[in-house]
């Protein structure tokens, strides 16, 4: 079958280069959508566009067909530019029915070219999505560019001669519109072919005909009167070096992964199944041959407990959730905090507040991070801000719980856990080892022996003869690690925690802008998965000549010991934010200065234009 | 700290920590920490490879009295911490301490939990029927009606039984035993020692502040002989002074009842054998209560199955076996990749 | 919004919420809601009189469908907010939903000290054996080895059994039904009703997403008569298609076994007799798994005692006797005070 | 027995009259100093002192006789003038033993007067307390008037006559002290006797011993040559009324007993016992016939959730718990925002972090009460600043709660739940009701019907014919409650919650000021029980010449509208707490201003001398 698909020299139409494109994907959740979307992901990948995509999941597992919620859908930006987001709005819509239309068609560009699949445009399903009439038939389609069809009956034929039955034979739909879109953007179908040879590989005739779909789809492109263009999207200028796909929640998990092997010290991850964070626990599940043991708790507490119970003994405590999960861990985060030992708490954020939006991204669990704990609890927060960044940030993690002896709470979220960009994959050999010390020394020893620089205290593990010791969560002596209930002590003690945990500034980079040049009119300063989309409007507005900087801030706790001299360079400074205003509040309350909010809270990642024209706003009013 | 020791000259004094003991004058409490303290050098396990893990309450204070590896934790929360422990490393003995609060009140999930998985590590529940720490509130073992602090017209919850409740969440090793007899409590705790798996020793503990005497109806000295059954696998199950009083089991009721040997044509092969495997057998004992009853002491239930800890070495000794030791630089070459 | 209807008047409709339902296509939870409907206008509970409260996941969706008040908690904590509910106003009827990963691995201590408490709530476990919602990760009932998201290389720990885990916690009313069998979920539930104190039913449901066909090797159609025993009070423990096999105790091994009436000369006056009240025949009913055994169904346990909410109302009423209605003058010049 | 211990007229010493004085009584865990210190406590309230007691336990609960840690001590602080703490340093310490000399000696007074018990410094319990030589016997004692009594013996005698063992007739020797404390102070002893009588009525044998010992003390006074001066210390100008001695704890649970008589709405209390917030369910455990229903739940967890459930159910919801207690119950919380029911969580602070120093006090959990939650939660937080105020707190939480439709966070603290003032009774019948509305009406009934001046939803309660409805943690339409997932309708619901609790500022008192007037050089701003040290502090500093004001802010979000303006009038804010600097946090995030802090983190509430010194040092540099 293979050959049949070699790439075939463009017929027809003509072939228009251009810089990039975005294309959504949309139809029920049993249409194959997120399949679909990451084929043409991959596809698009290995030709050498940048790129980023954007999963969007319907909340439901599996809504019944044709419903408005049951609609799952798939963006990708792809380039030959560098792309930070999936897109503000698509060039392209795909819509497998009507419901996929209703909820997604707001998103199309005026313009854009909209193909349906005419079959889906029944009675039935038009009633579930809501509409009175057919929009295929009226004019409310008119701003579009329609390409309505019959992509079920087409999909039919041509894969009769597999024998599927015809349930079966209509699951190869997506295939079907896979090659048209293919075609549509001269891709290639290699690659998606041999996808499906090796996950059906025990149903030949499940692969026959997903083929035999694609190149049917591929083969309609050639032969109808298609009046719409035919593109070419070349090869972004990459810098040289091995690239993958990789979303944030794969990232993050294989920076632990890489944790443990820099550092040579195992990971016990603990958690809880909670969405957006799940995925992370099922990756690591996958790789217990990399030094991580993974456990599934009967909670977020015991979750963390165990996590903690780990660092005690030695290892290197993982624990991963999402908002409510955070507020449940809180206790046991404090005893780590008390008890001064390693830890790293992933929150993928997600909308709350409460159980809140749980398929939908927000980043509005930051004040939790950095305040939700009985007593004086200072700890680091950082926040990763790119697929490839949630990498580096768990190895970073790692790094400084270790280091300070200290939980570390990481923050992403639900767009940036399962969006996806590709990474040019790091070379293991130049990655920084993690130097991690245990305290084995009996002579002179007590569990709260301080290291001078650091103020990190020692780690000496059970096992280690000669230093035997008890922790816990009551306030404990600086000289002996008892139990103190001296009031001097306890001052002491609370001032050489907060200490710790302020002097890891000194230890991290400086704060760098990503775009413009120190001392400006406007710094528009972003932390976590706003990266693309500021950086994006950023560079627009100076395209258009004004005078705004961007910086991402990704140590929230404590600030990089620049950053104030950094803001105060600006006239303004501009925070947007998923949220209502909660890295205005800590930078305000540490610096005083009136940092603007530009907080948006709807459980959806800023677009690119709405940035602009906020900064325009400023900058030009 | 812990002096370098061999394990076959072990003394009480290398288990005993430099921290002055804080409990109440007459705690119950002592009684356990003098006869673990004794007990612990038996087992040949050096200090220096056993952490006692306890969460908040007065019996939680334990591990600071024991020179060992300890960690007192939060309240409730000792079994997560003790199998965190033992699955970052199964080599350490992991012995965890807990109260009818710590344990079954905020802590019961995570115990019920801990018994099911059946993690390698001893479990010592200290059960004085109140809550000694925060000055005598009723606990979830305290009887109905009681009238403490937070219930001045009585308690109206029905007292959860902790070894009913261990077996009902699939324990695989149950024993109970009385703070003050030291010999008994040592035979237990050999016994949890020597089992591969969870156990949970439920341990009868006067709390002489808030609850003094809660036990006493049967571990008084005069009356302990005919309200207690001293369990031992094998054994008819015999009590009494003059071990004359023995235990049936009755079809009709569909219970156990209590018969005279010697009376009514009853010798001692009709009383039933403790077999401590025999699950159904351990239900009725468990729930045995004076005054209907006597109370089982000693090993209610037995059952060996892997351990969680040894589930997990094995899984990632599979793995390695399978895939090769991990190498970050494969897996980030793994899948789809493309060079520029 | 519940229109104002008479109680016996009620129907299906009245008990059926505008609110479209979302679970996915062929989920057992379809068939439990359906049944629920249509039994609840036979109780004479007006639908603003009920409450159905539940946590999170998949069959913690049910009080949306419901034309009732309804509450959709926090994952695991059900229980105490039906509880509160049922304190604050006892003339509610309070109806809890929960799933096996909700009631028995985040919220199994508020479920066991529900249970203990014995507040006049009805929960329902829908037990699925997998965790729905959140896509398919093993719960604490899933089987040992089970193969999920997060356990690739299979499950390790030992599963909780809802129903002894119940007993455990010193429930008073235990019952087991499958989602699929309308008319014996309805004898069910009828019972849960009519019972006074807290109920648990354990609902098999399948999960055809994630755990598709868990139960059918007791509950498809064609093996289901060998394979399951439904209980009946006061009714010898016959199963099979010709109700030929039976249940009795070997005294010898301590255990139930089966035997064949008409072979070895057993007759039905040798089988066990069902009896709801007797605790211990409970825990072995409880505890019988197929292949071994039959999976009994029907009320395995039931026990009346004083509940939770009526014993709160009494010490209220009591103490109004004994000082009178509080008076807020009286208590702030209570005890030691002076005029300036 | 009673006509005996008539107060006897003045026989040797000439009685000097004092504005007031401090005591404290410090012994052994066994040796009653709590009880000492409650009936000198209550005989001079009822002479009609003004006065403030400090209860200080030990962490144990009753630690070996003679330890260290098992010291108990009790101070008082009573005059006829205004007090608002207990003092910083006594004026006369009584010590019953080594141990309790050895922890307390340094509070006492250079040239106080210092009461020991000789029998009890033996050498066991010297050599308990870390004593090398007996300080009774060597020079180290010799800034103080040491007055040694062999109070073992001289009790021992009195009470012989009552045929009491001698460990019986020993407990007496409080009594004895109380006696000659009584007999310096010129204080009656009939209110003790009297109580006597009421508490061992069932054994008349240790009532008489008691008395016998409480005269012999007194007698003592009289008899000995005693070259130290005795006092009268005059009953203190009092607003007129009936007054009574009251805790934070007590008063704060008398306000909610309050609060549900004036709102006609019973209480359902979940709760989970910890120190030192048990004392409010126990005390509220007692008045089940005052419209409350309590619960000691299984956990912090299940008696939020509890109380919860019963706010749906039309209760008022209440919970009361401490740090670590707040830590776990920040989930379910989240929820009682989401769902926008009315709940009162009650926490008394202890110190941090983790299990911290449980009987110590702080003000730590402030920002866990504002922020520890996921997702954008936003809640009301007023502290109570007084054990007076406490009562009338717990009555202002409910009425917020009730109106607003809000989980509200009451603070208060160890120090202020265990300390004691004399509190005139506030007239019942003046106390504004709290008018709670139902919603009944089927009328376009939906469950986020909102109250437009107040934004408050409707509280539709399960029974009421024709409002049955859906609630739940996930995000709902703002215009008929149902579940929305919709991206406009999060910012709009996100945007309700906040403006009603920020609304909340129209409805509370602007900002006071204590001592002061506006416009001035030095603000000092506190928050919670700090209020007496500053209010003392200020009024020092004041009659000093210094232009300083004193505010106690009680309401901390919303804060006062007046606040901004009000600290914006003078040159510098200063905000003692107890803690890293909390308050300060959140007041320059808001306010931008430079407000400087003073933190103390010591498990101590702050002594009046080290503000005094603070405040000068700020105004005279
Ligand atoms: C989260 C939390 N809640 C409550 C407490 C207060 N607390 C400490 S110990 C305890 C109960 C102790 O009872 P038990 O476990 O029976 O121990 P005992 O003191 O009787 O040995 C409680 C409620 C706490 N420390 N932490
Ligand atoms: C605090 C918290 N932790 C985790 C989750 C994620 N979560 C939602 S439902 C669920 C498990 C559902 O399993 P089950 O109770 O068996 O219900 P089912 O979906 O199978 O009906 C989990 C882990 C959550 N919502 N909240
Ligand atoms: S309070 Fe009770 S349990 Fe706690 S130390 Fe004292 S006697 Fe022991
Ligand atoms: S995931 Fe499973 S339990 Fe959940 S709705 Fe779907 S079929 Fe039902
Ligand atoms: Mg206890
Ligand atoms: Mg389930």
């Amino acid at each position: 079958m293979a050959q049949s698909a070699a790439p075939q020299p463009p017929t027809g139409a003509k072939i228009k280069t251009l810089n990039g494109a975005v294309v959504r994907f949309a139809g029920d959740s049993g249409d194959g959508m997120q399949i679909t979307g990451s084929q043409f992901t991959s596809t698009s990948a290995l030709l050498g566009n940048d790129l980023t995509t954007f999963p969007d999941f319907p909340a439901e597992i599996r809504a019944p067909a044709g419903t408005l919620y049951g609609v799952s859908a798939f963006q990708i930006n792809f380039s030959s530019d560098a792309v930070f987001t999936p897109g503000d709005a698509p060039d392209v819509l795909v819509a497998m029915n009507p419901a996929g239309l209703k909820t997604n068609l707001s998103h199309l560009k005026t313009g854009g070219l909209l193909i349906v699949n005419a079959d889906a445009f029944s009675k039935a399903n038009l009633k579930k999505a809501s509409y009175d009439e057919n929009p295929l038939e009226d004019d409310s389609l008119n701003a579009y560019h329609l390409l309505s069809v019959d992509i079920g009956k087409q999909t039919q034929a041509a894969v009769k001669e597999t024998g599927l039955t015809s349930k079966e034979a209509g699951r190869c739909k997506n295939f079907w519109t896979l090659g048209l879109m293919y075609w549509i953007y001269s891709r290639p179908r290699e690659a998606t072919i041999k996808w499906l040879e090796a996950k059906f590989a025990k149903r030949p005739d499940i692969v026959k005909a997903n083929i035999l779909a694609l190149n049917a789809g591929h083969a309609y492109g050639e032969t109808i009167e298609f009046s719409h263009e035919r593109y070419e999207v070349p090869s972004a200028k990459h810098s040289p070096g091995t690239y993958r796909n990789i979303s944030g929640n794969q990232a993050i998990a294989w920076g632990f992964l890489a944790a443990a092997e820099l550092s040579g010290t195992e990971i016990v991850l603990g958690s809880y199944p909670i969405t957006p964070a799940s995925d992370v626990l099922h990756e690591l599940a996958k790789y217990k041959h990399h030094g991580i043991t993974t456990m599934q708790a009967e909670d977020e507490i015991a979750a963390v407990c165990t996590a903690i119970g780990a660092s005690y003994a030695g290892k290197i405590g993982l624990t991963t959730t999402s908002g409510p999960g955070l507020a449940l861990k809180t206790e046991g985060i404090g005893l780590a905090v008390c008890t001064e030992l390693p830890l790293v708490v992933l929150d993928v954020q997600r909308a709350g507040p409460s159980t809140g939006l749980p398929t939908k991204t927000e980043q509005s669990d930051l004040l939790q991070a950095m305040y939700g704990r009985n007593g004086e609890s200072p700890l680091p927060v950082i926040a990763a801000y790119s697929p490839g960044d949630c990498f580096h940030s768990a190895i970073e993690a790692v790094r400084i719980a270790t280091k300070y002896m200290t939980p570390v709470i990481l923050l992403t979220d639900g767009y940036l856990g399962n969006g996806a960009e590709p990474w040019r994959i790091p070379d293991v050999d130049y990655l920084p080892k993690i130097e991690v010390k245990k305290h084995t020394d009996p002579e002179g020893f007590h569990p709260w022996l301080r290291d001078e620089e650091t103020l990190a205290r020692v780690w000496p593990i059970p096992g280690t003869p000669g230093t035997t010791h008890r922790i816990g969560g009551l306030e404990k002596d600086y000289n002996s690690g008892n139990i103190s209930y001296d009031a001097a002590n306890h001052q002491r003690m609370s001032d050489v925690r907060a200490a710790k945990v302020a002097g890891i500034a000194k230890d991290i980079p400086a704060q760098s802008l990503e775009l413009g040049k120190e001392n400006g009119m406007l710094l528009v300063l972003g932390w976590g998965s706003t990266f693309g989309a500021i950086r994006e409007a950023v560079s627009r507005c100076r395209e258009r000549g004004l005078d705004v900087a961007h910086a991402q801030l990704k140590y929230i706790n404590p600030f990089p010991e620049n950053l104030q001299s950094l803001l105060a360079g600006f006239d303004r400074v501009l925070v947007p934010e998923m949220n209502m205003g909660q890295l205005v509040k800590v930078l305000r309350s540490q610096f005083m200065m009136p940092i603007e909010s530009y907080a948006k809270i709807e459980g959806q990642p800023f677009k690119i234009a709405e940035l602009e024209t906020r900064i325009r706003g400023l900058m030009e009013s | 700290m812990s002096k370098l020791i061999s394990a076959d000259k072990l003394t009480r004094a290398d288990f005993t920590s430099d921290q002055e003991v804080r409990w109440c004058p007459g705690c119950g409490d002592y009684a356990i920490l003098a006869t673990v303290q004794r007990l612990m050098p038996e087992f040949g396990v050096l200090p220096h490879q056993m952490v006692w893990v306890s969460g908040i309450g007065c019996s939680s204070r334990f591990p600071y009295y024991m020179d060992t590896y300890g960690f007192h934790t939060i309240h409730g929360r000792a079994p997560a911490f003790a199998t965190g422990i033992k699955i970052a490393n199964p080599h350490l003995a992991v012995w965890m301490v807990t109260g009818d609060g710590d344990g079954l009140s905020i802590g019961g999930n995570h115990l019920m939990h801990f018994l099911r998985r059946n993690p390698n590590v001893n479990a010592l529940l200290f059960n004085n029927e109140i809550y000694g720490l925060t000055k005598g509130q009723y606990s979830p073992t305290s009887e109905v009606g009681k009238v403490t602090k937070s219930t001045p017209l009585g308690s109206p919850d029905h007292p959860l039984q902790p070894v009913p409740f261990a077996l009902g969440a699939g324990a695989g090793f149950v024993a109970r035993t009385v703070a003050t007899e030291a010999k008994h409590q040592m035979m237990v705790l050999r016994r949890a020692n020597e089992h591969k798996g969870a156990t949970l020793t439920e341990i009868f503990q006067n709390c002489n502040v808030f609850n003094d005497g809660a036990f006493d109806k049967f571990t008084a000295r005069d009356v302990k002989a005919d309200r207690q059954l001293l369990l031992e696998h094998g054994q008819p199950m015999l009590f009494g002074k003059d071990r004359t009083q023995g235990l049936v089991f009755d079809i009709k009721s569909f219970a156990l009842s209590i018969v005279k040997v010697g009376e009514n044509g009853v010798t001692e092969d009709d009383i039933l054998v403790h077999d401590e495997h025999n699950l159904n057998l351990a239900h009725l004992l468990a729930r045995m209560q004076y005054p209907a009853y006597p109370v089982a002491l000693g090993v209610i239930y037995s059952e060996e199955r892997p351990t969680y800890d040894d589930v997990l070495t094995e899984q990632g000794a599979t793995a390695v076996k399978k895939f090769g030791r991990g190498s970050l630089k494969e897996l980030l070459h793994s899948g789809d990749t493309w060079t520029v």
